[in-house]
């Protein structure tokens, strides 16, 4: 019986919330240095748990799913590096930017083969960023890239960007999301029969909801990077069966929920990482619908919402109370507007009064999507407190995107997103929430004005863009985000030298299990 | 047929009839069972009824006293948010009770009448049997699925899978009442007598096979209750935040390390409603079976 | 036998030909355009003309239905408008999970039900017999997620003897393939083999109060072997019925246990597929589990021809 | 006289009901023994059953033996263990039962059976199978062999007794306790039964106890009498000589109450006041004491005991008065019983008031969609007609489809072809005119008392029901409710009782009051007596007698019981196979029968004449009535026929053609060879 060695958990409130700082705490929070320095022996399967099932369908859109096994089959041009933010060469070999930054050049290795065995070519980059355009494959840098005013290839392994706004530095973000797709087995990522890429594994077999297999690729343009023989990836979706797969069946649990990763506390054979990447978790309000039409309300919303109780109860002390929809460390962002909007009900009263819309009705539409149901528990009971009388509605993923799609949320609405690690030039036109047709409705001039200006920033003058669009964004308060998250992995300690990216995608190169 | 007034006479006597019947189904609740059954119903009722007022904090009073132990204050403890679990159930209850209250009794009213309507029409008897049988062929929480996509998932979706669901346990026990009352020989002495068809239903047919009926709505009253926290607990049922027993579970077995009383509560009350109606139905039962043991 | 055969199989066709539309028409009652799912949330009017003209949905519905059934009696049972994969080989992958809790609940409800049964219907007299009562009837009131939620709380949490979440393999590892499929499977088996028992136990009380077992006392059989050749044999048919009627409940249970012990089988299928929309899958979960719990019904029916000469013999 | 065998004494039960309990048998003695069949008599609830489960100690749960003993080979039987009775029950004391359907276990073939019987007493198992095809041989099934791996279902009622005394006899048993071994048999299958039983009595030298409620099987087969009532043995003696001057108020009047099939007419059969009491609600004293002509003080406070009469030392009775006057003195009140029959009712010119003319009934045959059995005609081509105040009595056996026509006419079933009239109106067509008119005229009084009557309505909303349907105002209906249960000779007083108030007889008289309520000519009774008591059957049979002669009622009596036929009937007619095959006057019928079948049931039919020769003169049939789903071509009865082609290989003709029903004047039968029917008759009488 596997699980006696948990022994029995009695929590009271005390030890769950000391657990959970003493979780922070003691968090190996790495960046992009390999986990582990032993010297690393080839061999042996890695086994993985995730909660979503793979979507090669989506391969290019930012899916849960998908980032544990996305750039072990493929790779990207270029990924950033989670401690610096700065691109790291992986297909590409280099890249340059014309003076006004509006041509962009990049070249890529000539050694990369299909896993079919074709080699890759230039003309294989330009279908990709084709593809992220398409919108099927729901890439959220479509916007991105169909702003690019041609993609050409300039050579049997270069591409030429041109653009009519600086293509640099946010084409990272987008070379790091498209990953490069082989153009003849396109079609068969739709079913997920054929998924094809350079990547250092290859794809096997695959069991919707269940199990995904990957296998060493032999022709790896880095041989000496593939050490392990394959990965297993099983699709728990059951988080607390997720967390147990980790005692004996699993050697990583990948985004256990806080909850369940306090059962590892203490057990020395069981490392717990916080990856980097988060989930943030938007607030959204309709500005064109009443009650919301009414920027005081709006705000007050802000005010109303007790963000550390959230973290405290629904995730165990695990997040940070940020309400920035991109990362605390961009340049430019202040302490004043990370925590411009803190618990303060009674600002939120005198906002409310201001606004004439004491005990308005605020309906809800909330994706029913573990924890955002949760979370507007609290939410609905902040908004009690301070006078207005919340009627949420839990609506399935399917319908709430629906919804979405159709900008037919509702005058509020609760989400969650992922993608933290770009940059706030990209994210603000890759979140459904704050992209131009965003569900809030909220399409001002000066929005799309400021999002230029940051877009077209270059060097230094980016961060005061940035603060600019950030002030005038909390201001409008159109969209709250209630706080940031970041992802919990479990792994054993012989599993080392892999890595994540800055938004927190895995990369098994050169990882193994025997350190 | 010159001087009667048939209308005034026959429903002297279905007056009659089912005050005598209610009666009975009455007494029966006097004796022991029926007594500890349907007090605790009514307990459980009243609380549902009168939560608001029980406990005016309301079903979303949260603070920050995550998953406190049992205590008078909360005899189930608190959940992640803080709230009071035993309240919550409380609350909980109102969903339970009102789906059985309000499904249950169509189910037996629309399956009576489907089951007996092969006294009206043999054809229609036989087609309603048909209709029966492909509810039966449908394991329960199939047809529960299968309600939720034409429906989609709520309250309506519950009560109507609980109709169906319940619809052929009543319409085969009207059904077998009417076949083995058609047969009887004081059916067949009415008829002989040129007794209309109607006034036969309702006179010596209806009475009898009200009987199972009676004991069979308690007992679907349990099933209706199970199927809501069935459902629920898959997601399928009452969406949150709205509590009910079933989306209780739901979260509570999420926790059930840190809390199991989040588990164990609704678990309790579901047991409680569900030993009311079985402690009832036993009671009819046996009041039933007394007065068949002529 | 023959003969017995030829009077159910009009029925079990009706059955299944009425089940059959009844999945059929699921998705079409459900609202909203398969072929705009298919086609994506920004595709144009034109894409979704053409995919629906792709997937037959132009055509009058019988005539949709028809190719739909040609389709799934040759084995194609359509494709997931989710994964675009073969609805087919979706449930191929999540059957072996279903199966291993469907087969250890169904011995468990069968060696649970019948013991019981026997002995409740054996045992007449004093404590043990009220005990057996008892326990007959609370677990024939509890459901199975019910009974699994207090299994969890008892055996998982109370006593931790049992894991409470999460699948593997029987065949992969034994060991915690059977100590992760205890309690799911009990759950599952426990109410219908209480309903076994109780009907067993009634039959053997009526089959007691015949006056062939009063012949046999009086032939001066011992108690043990009128017990076995006479009540019991002549009880089994009940069983073998009762048995063939509780594995559909048993299935439907699955859907409910499959969530709560967090395993990959076809009900959490069935379920996230209702989530996500995919009725394509749960037309075709739905329309399976009518299917095997009206042929295991007709199984016992044959099992219990098998068992009573006055059916065979008709 | 043989050496005693078995002798049970001062045997006493009781029951257990929660807390209470019940003396049910009280000081009950007797002795059966070897050679001799010992009948013990009693109504329903007297305790004759119950002594004989108590002799093979298998009583209920809820009973106990609370005094006495059974004496059997030397050695008390209740005393025994359990083990050491077990190795007696079977081997040398055996059962038979009443239900042969039910006697036998259905998913084991008969063999098994008789083999169980034998290997549990500790005969090896290929011994066992050779011994239970002898058995097999024995008890006259033919072709044993063949059969042997037959399952119980495939043999008819009476094949199956006979199975079930092959295994009572397995063992040699010295002793067989056969508990009303033919009360569900019809009565040319009882003929069969009793003559095994009383031939395998005499080649095997056992004793025989048999267990009955029916006089007329005592008196044939019996060599000594029990009478038992509530829970007592109130008479006993050897059989002759208690039928010859019975020492009990009670066996009198049982002997005198029921109607005979031979000798005297009368008008009014003697009836036994009341109705049998229940064992656990006796009358204090003498249990008879509240039916009893000649009861006085001291039986009201004593209860009399079993002692032998005066001069006649074999003979016992317990009766205070008897006992007093030594000897039963002579009915105080000369029943009516003696006034001669009167004349028949009818004019042979009055108009037919019900006629069928080649009537069929047929019911489909079942089946799935696939397999369509073949269609039952249950009525096949049957003309009838009644008049007035006249009785036509309708005799047959189980399944001949007597009640199929009678529910036919008042329109229960439909008519496949032929025509029903009523007083002259057709009513085949049973439109709504035609409904109202059949339901004016014609009534029905149905077999079983106690579904008969909706437990849930009283009697006066019961009566009420049909008055209504009279189309009687509301108001009258109390008046009409009064008359009508004086005209059945109840209490008005009782109207507002529920039926389980009643005893079987009273429902009776309340079912034909509600078939009076609308004032019809004609009566169908559907074996309105035979579920009831002998001592309570002469009730009903009176009222019935009296209401047709006061109201010229016209009715239609339906029996398997040809002496109650007899007592009622001006005319009667015989069904067999959905088919009329004699019809008559009754006298003529009864005296010189047109048909063998007639012939057959006649002689069949049990009498309560005790002659030690009457059971070898029985014409005794082979064979059991066939499915009327496939009936035999030609003469349906040919297949039985004791002068057709089984007897007579050339009769041809009646395996050829079909016989008409054709007659001397009003006597008509449907034979080829009519004369040799009375012939058959006589045979069986001499």
């Amino acid at each position: 019986m596997v699980e006696r060695s948990g022994g029995r958990l009695r929590l009271n409130r005390r030890q769950v919330l000391s657990g959970g700082i003493a979780l922070a705490g003691g968090l190996a929070v790495l960046g992009g240095a390999s986990y582990g320095q032993g010297a690393p022996q080839p061999g042996g399967t890695l086994r993985l748990a995730q909660g979503a099932d793979a979507q090669p369908k989506n391969i290019l859109a930012g899916r849960a799913g998908n980032n544990t096994w996305r750039h072990q089959v493929f790779d990207a041009l270029t990924v950033l590096d989670s401690e610096t933010g700065q691109p790291r060469p992986v297909l590409a070999t280099e890249w340059e930017s014309s003076e006004d930054g509006r041509t962009f050049v990049v070249r890529i290795r000539n050694d990369a083969r299909f896993h079919t065995g074709r080699p890759l070519t230039a003309e294989d980059v330009v279908f990709t960023l084709e593809q992220v355009m398409v919108p099927e494959n729901a890439s959220q840098m479509a916007p991105l890239v169909r702003a690019y005013t041609s993609i050409e290839a300039t050579g049997t392994h270069e591409v030429t960007i041109t653009s009519d706004t600086p293509v640099a530095p946010r084409v990272f973000d987008v070379f790091q999301l498209a990953v490069i797709l082989d153009m003849d087995t396109f079609s068969g990522l739709a079913d997920g029969s054929q998924v094809v890429g350079t990547g250092p594994f290859k794809w096997v077999d695959w069991v919707p909801g269940a199990s995904l297999r990957l296998e060493r690729n032999d022709d790896y343009w880095a041989p000496d990077q593939v050490l392990l023989d394959g990965v297993e990836i099983s699709i728990i979706t059951d988080s607390t069966a997720m967390a147990n797969a980790m005692r004996g069946r699993v050697d990583m649990v990948l985004a256990m929920t806080p909850r369940d990763a306090i059962m590892f506390r203490g057990n020395p054979g069981v490392e717990l990482i916080e990856g980097p990447g988060a989930q943030i978790f938007p607030l959204g309000l309709n500005v064109t619908a009443p009650p919301f039409d009414k920027r005081e309300l709006r705000q007050a919303i802000g005010y109303a919402i007790d963000r550390q109780r959230i973290i405290d109860q629904v995730f165990n002390g695990v997040g940070n109370a940020s309400c920035l929809w991109w990362r605390s460390n961009e340049p430019g962002t202040t302490e004043e507007m990370v925590t411009h909007y803190h618990y303060d009900p009674e600002r939120a009263r005198e906002l409310i009064a201001a606004a004439g819309a004491e005990g308005a009705q605020v309906d809800l539409t909330v994706i029913g999507l573990a924890p955002v149901p949760a979370i507007y528990e609290i939410v609905q009971n902040n908004l009690r407190e301070v006078g207005l009388n919340p009627m949420g509605q839990v609506v399935e993923t399917a319908a709430f995107d629906q919804g979405q799609t159709a900008g037919d949320l509702g005058p509020a609405f609760q989400q969650i997103h992922g993608l933290q690690g770009f940059s706030a030039a990209t994210l603000v036109d890759a979140l459904p929430a704050l992209r131009d047709t965003n569900p809030s409705k909220f399409t001002p001039e000066r929005y799309r004005e400021l999002k230029d200006a940051l877009q077209s920033a270059q060097g230094d003058a980016y961060a005061p863009a940035l603060v600019e669009l950030g002030q005038f964004m909390l201001d409008e308060a159109f969209s709250h985000i209630l706080l940031h998250t970041p992802p919990l992995h479990a792994k054993v300690q012989q599993f080392q030298g892999f890595t994540f990216n800055n938004v927190g995608f895995l990369h098994l190169a050169g990882a193994h299990l025997n350190g | 047929m010159t001087a009667t007034n048939p209308t005034e006479t026959h429903a002297g006597g279905r007056r009659r009839l089912m005050g005598e019947g209610l009666g009975r189904y009455i007494a029966a609740l006097g004796q022991p069972k029926g007594l500890i059954g349907s007090g605790l119903l009514v307990l459980l009722v009243l609380a549902a009824v009168f939560a608001p007022i029980l406990f005016p904090g309301g079903v979303d009073q949260q603070s920050r006293d995550s998953f406190l132990l049992p205590s008078l204050l909360h005899p189930f403890g608190t959940d992640e948010l803080g709230r009071d679990i035993f309240v919550r159930c409380v609350y909980a209850l109102q969903v339970s009770i009102s789906l059985v209250i309000v499904a249950v009794p169509i189910a037996a009213v629309l399956g009576t009448l489907m089951g007996l309507s092969g006294a009206i029409s043999g054809l229609l008897g036989e087609a309603f049997q048909r209709v029966f049988d492909i509810i039966l062929g449908f394991p329960s929480l199939v047809l529960g699925i299968c309600i939720v996509i034409v429906i989609g998932p709520g309250w309506l979706a519950l009560a109507t899978t609980i109709v169906v669901f319940s619809l052929p346990q009543f319409g085969r026990l009207a059904r077998g009442a009417l076949l083995s009352e058609q047969g009887r020989e004081y059916v067949l002495a009415a008829r002989v007598l040129g007794v209309s068809r109607p006034k036969i239903m309702i006179r010596h047919i209806l009475p009898n096979a009200l009987d199972p009926i009676f004991v069979q709505v308690s007992l679907s009253m349990i099933g209706g209750i199970f199927i809501e926290a069935a459902l629920s607990i898959v997601g399928l049922g009452i969406q949150p935040p709205t509590p009910s027993l079933g989306t209780l579970l739901n979260v509570g077995i999420r926790y059930v390390y840190a809390q199991p009383m989040y588990t164990a509560g609704p678990i309790i009350m579901l047991l409680l409603l569900a030993l009311a109606f079985n402690l009832i139905a036993d009671a009819l039962n046996a009041q039933v079976l007394k007065t068949r043991g002529e | 036998m023959f003969g017995f055969l030829a009077r159910r199989l009009p029925s079990v066709v009706f059955m299944l030909l009425a089940t059959s539309v009844i999945a059929f028409l699921l998705p079409r009652l459900a609202g909203g355009d398969p072929a705009q799912t298919i086609a994506g949330a920004d595709a144009t009017a034109e894409q979704v003309a053409a995919i629906r003209v792709e997937l037959g949905l132009d055509q009058p519905v019988y005539a949709q239905y028809g190719r739909w059934l040609g389709d799934l009696l040759v084995g194609d049972l359509g494709t997931s408008l989710i994964t675009s994969r073969p609805v087919g080989q979706l449930i191929m992958a999540r059957l072996g999970s279903t199966l291993e809790l469907a087969i250890a609940a169904t011995v468990l409800m069968v060696v649970l039900g019948i013991g019981l049964g026997i002995l409740a219907g054996s045992i007449r007299k004093g404590a043990g017999r009220a005990g057996l009562d008892g326990a007959v009837s609370v677990l024939l009131a509890t459901p199975p997620h019910v009974t699994g939620l207090i299994l969890i709380l008892v055996l998982g949490i109370t006593f931790n003897l049992l894991p409470i979440s999460g699948e593997v393999s029987v065949l992969r590892d034994p060991l915690v393939g059977i100590s992760l499929l205890i309690m799911p499977a009990l759950a599952l088996a426990l109410p219908q083999a209480a309903m076994i028992a109780r009907l067993i136990q009634a039959r053997m009380y009526q089959v007691r109060q015949e006056e062939f077992v009063d012949l046999a006392i009086a032939k001066g059989v011992p108690p043990r072997r009128i017990v076995l050749s006479h009540i019991l044999r002549n009880s089994m048919g009940t069983a073998v019925v009762a048995t063939g009627i509780r594995v559909g409940e048993l299935l439907a249970g699955a859907v409910v246990i499959e969530a709560i012990f967090a395993r990959n089988g076809l009900g959490l299928m069935a379920v996230d597929a209702v989530s996500s929309r995919d009725y394509q899958v749960v037309q075709i979960v739905v329309l399976g589990a009518v299917v095997i719990a009206v042929l295991v019904h007709l199984l016992s029916e044959i099992l219990l021809a098998a068992l009573d000469p006055r059916i065979r013999l008709q | 006289m043989a050496a005693n065998l078995l002798e049970v004494r001062n045997l006493g039960t009781t029951f257990r009901f929660g807390q209470a309990e019940v003396q049910a048998l009280h000081e009950v003695s007797f002795e059966a023994r070897t050679g001799r069949v010992l009948g013990i008599v009693g109504e329903s609830g007297s305790g004759k059953s119950l002594t004989a489960r108590a002799i093979m100690r298998m009583l209920p749960e809820t009973a106990s033996v609370s005094n006495g003993e059974v004496l059997f080979e030397s050695g008390n039987l209740l005393d025994l263990p359990e083990a050491r009775m077990r190795s007696i029950r079977g081997s040398k004391i055996a059962m038979v039962f009443q239900d042969p359907q039910a006697a036998l276990n259905p998913v084991k073939t008969v063999g098994w059976q008789i083999e169980e019987a034998l290997v549990v007493h500790g005969m090896n198992k290929s011994r066992a199978r050779a011994r239970a095809i002898e058995l097999l041989g024995q008890v006259g099934i033919p072709e044993p062999d063949k059969r042997i791996d037959d399952f119980p279902h495939q043999f008819s009622g009476g094949m199956r007794q006979r199975v079930v005394i092959a295994i009572a006899i397995a063992n040699s048993a010295k002793l067989i306790i056969a508990d009303e071994p033919t009360t569900a048999l019809d009565v040319t299958i009882q003929a069969q039964v009793l003559r095994l039983l009383v031939d395998l009595k005499s080649r095997l030298d056992i004793g025989v106890i048999l267990i009955t409620h029916d006089m007329g099987v005592v008196a044939e087969i019996c060599d000594d009498i029990v009478v038992m009532y509530g829970g007592r043995v109130v008479e006993r003696g050897a059989v002759a000589g208690v039928f010859a001057a019975p020492q009990h108020p009670y066996t009198r009047n049982l002997l005198r109450s029921m109607p005979r099939i031979e000798g005297v007419r009368t008008a009014r059969l003697p009836t036994i006041p009341g109705s049998t009491p229940d064992l656990s609600r006796l009358p204090s004293g003498c249990a008879f004491h509240p039916r009893c002509q000649f009861a006085e003080d001291i039986c009201l406070r004593e209860v009399p005991v079993l002692l032998p009469m005066a001069g006649s030392p074999e003979r016992e009775a317990a009766c205070h008065v008897a006992r007093q006057n030594a000897g039963l003195p002579p009915d105080p009140d000369p029943t009516p019983s003696s006034e001669p029959l009167a004349g028949v009712r009818t004019s042979g010119s009055a108009p037919a008031i019900l006629e069928i003319e080649d009537l069929s009934v047929t019911f489909p045959g079942g089946g799935g969609w696939l397999r369509r059995e073949k269609p039952i005609v249950a009525v096949d081509g049957v003309s009838l007609s009644l008049r007035p105040g006249e009785t036509l009595g309708l005799v047959g056996e189980s399944g001949c489809g007597k009640t199929s026509l009678s529910r036919t006419i008042v329109g229960l079933n439909r008519p496949s072809s032929g025509y029903i009239r009523v007083a002259g109106e057709d009513v085949t067509d049973f439109g709504a005119e035609a409904a109202a008119h059949v339901r004016r005229t014609v009534q029905y009084v149905f077999q079983d008392p106690y579904a008969s009557l909706n437990p849930r309505l009283s009697i006066r909303q019961i009566l009420s029901e049909a008055l209504e349907q009279r189309g009687l105002p509301g108001r009258q209906r109390e008046a009409a409710a009064r008359a009508l249960m004086d005209m059945v000779g109840l209490d008005a007083a009782y109207l507002d009782r529920y039926p389980k108030a009643f005893s079987g007889g009273q429902r009776q008289r309340i079912g034909i009051a509600r078939a009076l309520a609308v004032e019809p000519r004609v009566l169908i009774c559907d074996e309105p007596v035979s579920a009831l008591d002998v001592s309570i059957q002469a009730q009903v049979i009176n009222i019935l007698a009296d209401l047709r002669d006061r109201l010229g009622l016209g009715i239609l009596f339906i029996a398997h019981d040809l002496s109650v036929v007899r007592h009622l009937s001006d005319r009667v007619a015989v069904m067999y196979l959905g088919r009329i095959v004699e019809i008559g006057p009754a006298s003529d019928v009864y005296e010189h029968p047109l048909h063998p079948y007639t012939a057959v049931l006649l002689s069949s039919t049990p009498k309560p004449v005790p002659d030690p020769s009457a059971m070898q003169r029985k014409l005794v049939l082979g064979g059991d009535m066939p499915s009327p789903r496939n009936p035999p071509s030609g003469c349906r009865f040919r297949t039985r026929c004791p002068i057709g082609p089984l007897a007579d290989p050339s009769r041809r003709i009646c395996i050829e053609k079909d016989p008409l029903l054709v007659g001397p004047g009003e006597h008509k039968s449907a034979c080829h060879f009519p004369d040799e029917a009375a012939g058959l008759a006589v045979q069986s009488k001499a």
